[in-house]
């Protein structure tokens, strides 16, 4: 077998083979053509300094050799799987808030105030973004679990602290026509800004 | 159905005979099987009856091919191989015209008579491309057999960050005043407003509980908040206590007031 | 970006991708760098140039541009797979040969110019293999489906469009009018190559 097909055979198998290549695993490949190790571990050493300046390269690697993308490109290739920013229910941002307003409070304290029941799902998301964590427990049956905002959470709204929330007016005594109050907290909102 | 047979190297390559055809009868039966299972099909067979006797398509000697089509047709018969309908349909229409070209031609009449061997030509024409155009199908790189797309394996999926969502202040104001509304509507009662850096202070002193059982009061303190801070952080621990959330100790008097969780033995004899 | 960047960036994510990226889809990946169409198509052709002699190629096919093993290596590579590749019959290969060189085609079509009934079975190859698909009706009694070839067929045999498979000659001029009918169809696939 030529050198050079050697190298174009050697180089395409560990472009398309999922797992790193050993030496053995190479040579034991290469059997039929009698690729002796010495050519073997050269033309390697070819490769590997052809792709050195490469977005991929020959990396050894404990189980053998593989190509990898070059690592400094990460977070360029990483767009690849961005997903778009998530959309948050107003059920989410109300139990933030509540979080945020109210903490430490248990998920029966916010199920009480917004009078439904908080979904497991809501409680992941906000744990997983690392907004809300768990900060003990209430020593009530049950010991249910007290939630708290984070650090990660007031460095996202640029806030120092929990004082600078925006404040709440008073809320409005109770109004027969709903939708009277619920206008109420969307003017504050826009006083906030 | 012979028809759908794979192709075998015994039959045609880029539309040329590989092999030479049973001219004599005697080929072995299996043989001839195989051979007679490599037609894809009765215009395949046809165009190999014609091309054998290396003549151009166009000139279709309609009376000795018919013959040699029914003989093949016979013998796929014989060797009980399942026989397509196909192959009848093309027997027919190779006798039809057959007949119609042994009928005396009318006088005069039509010059545009059209040739009654005219349609099948253009069909075998027209399948005889079609060959080659399959044959260099076959021939083209193909994924998997002649090369492989590259997919490169790496782990700078795991490095993703989620995505930050696109939440403002204002929002959050907006839910809360909207959820103490929904509160109010519903149970018709005050909901308290509360300091809210008292709230966040308790929020910090269980957290600092989580990670050792027990803290001095004094570790609650931060100097640097000055006197507001320290106040926010006293009330806080009030507020703990009367929610029941911590437990405050002093072993004796003047000696250090220790916070911890409250213990977990007391909740359940309570419970 | 920098050129050199921008290049290692590129060979790189057609390294990690899956399916073939098209100029569309790379101009938009790149968007965020200000990259321009003139710019990615001179770098791709650096690519194409580095990668000519090397064992994985880059190759540009329907759907776009991708990297595949060389196609000289063949048999070498292909013992890394325990199976074989599947070799098509006579009778599949001759209805794909006429979907894609007489597109769009009926079955009826199909079946008059090689004279036996095409199985369903070849037919759902086709179609799970993605190579062909319904791309309209005929509009004779009976509306039968017309059958045209996809990308993906084209991206298998490493095809950028339809005018790349080998010449075959025209189809014969038809005779009677009825046959005209059926045969208006593939002068139309002509033009939409």
């Amino acid at each position: 077998m030529q050198l050079r097909q050697l190298k174009q055979a050697l180089e395409a198998l560990l472009f398309v083979t999922e797992q790193p290549l050993s030496e053995q695993q190479l040579l034991a490949y290469f059997a039929p053509e009698q690729v002796s190790k010495k050519q073997l571990l050269a033309v390697l050493d070819e490769l590997r300094q052809d792709y050195a300046e490469r977005g991929v390269q020959l990396q050894q690697v404990a189980s053998g050799y593989r190509f990898q993308t070059r690592t400094e490109l990460g977070g360029i290739i990483s767009r690849l799987w961005q997903e778009k920013p998530p959309r948050y229910s107003q059920a989410l941002l109300e139990t933030l808030a509540l979080i945020a307003y109210r903490q430490p409070i248990t998920r029966g304290d916010i199920e009480e105030i917004r009078g439904v029941s908080v979904s497991s799902q809501i409680m992941k998301t906000l744990q997983e973004r690392g907004w809300v964590k768990v900060v003990g427990h209430r020593e009530v049956p049950g010991r249910p679990q007290l939630y708290a905002t984070t650090s990660e959470f007031l460095d996202y709204f640029s806030l120092q602290d929990l004082s600078e929330l925006p404040a709440i007016p008073d809320a409005p005594a109770p109004l027969r026509n709903s939708a009277q109050a619920a206008q109420i907290p969307a003017e504050t909102a826009t006083d906030i800004e | 159905m012979p028809a759908e047979q794979q192709s075998l190297p015994l039959g045609f390559v880029r539309g040329e005979p590989v092999i030479e055809k049973p001219e004599d009868l005697y080929i072995p039966p299996e043989a001839l099987e195989l051979i007679l299972e490599s037609f894809s099909g009765p215009m395949d067979l046809l165009l190999y009856l014609i091309r054998r006797q290396q003549l151009d398509i166009v000139e279709l000697p309609i009376l000795p091919i018919t013959q040699q089509y029914m003989e093949y047709v016979a013998m796929m018969k014989e060797l009980k191989l399942e026989l397509a309908a196909d192959y009848l349909v093309m027997a027919a229409i190779l006798a039809e015209i057959k007949s119609r070209m042994l009928l005396p031609k009318p006088v005069a009449d039509d010059d545009d008579e059209i040739d009654p061997r005219a349609e099948l030509v253009r069909r075998l024409q027209e399948y005889e491309a079609i060959r080659q155009g399959a044959a260099q199908l076959e021939q083209l790189p193909q994924a998997g057999r002649d090369f492989s797309p590259i997919q490169l394996a790496t782990d700078v999926r795991d490095q993703l960050e989620l995505p930050e969502p696109n939440v403002s202040l204002a929002e959050l104001a907006l839910a809360f005043s909207q959820a103490l509304a929904t509160a109010q509507l519903q149970h018709h009662h005050q909901v308290e407003r509360e300091k809210l850096s008292t709230r966040e202070r308790m929020s910090r002193i269980l957290d600092l509980l989580q990670t050792k059982p027990r803290i001095r009061l004094q570790e609650v303190f931060t100097a640097a908040e000055g006197r507001q801070g320290v106040v926010v952080s006293f009330l806080a621990t009030l507020e703990l206590v009367k929610e029941a959330l911590i437990e405050v100790v002093q072993v004796e008097p003047f000696s250090d007031i220790y916070l911890s969780q409250r213990v977990t033995a007391d909740a359940i004899e309570t419970a």
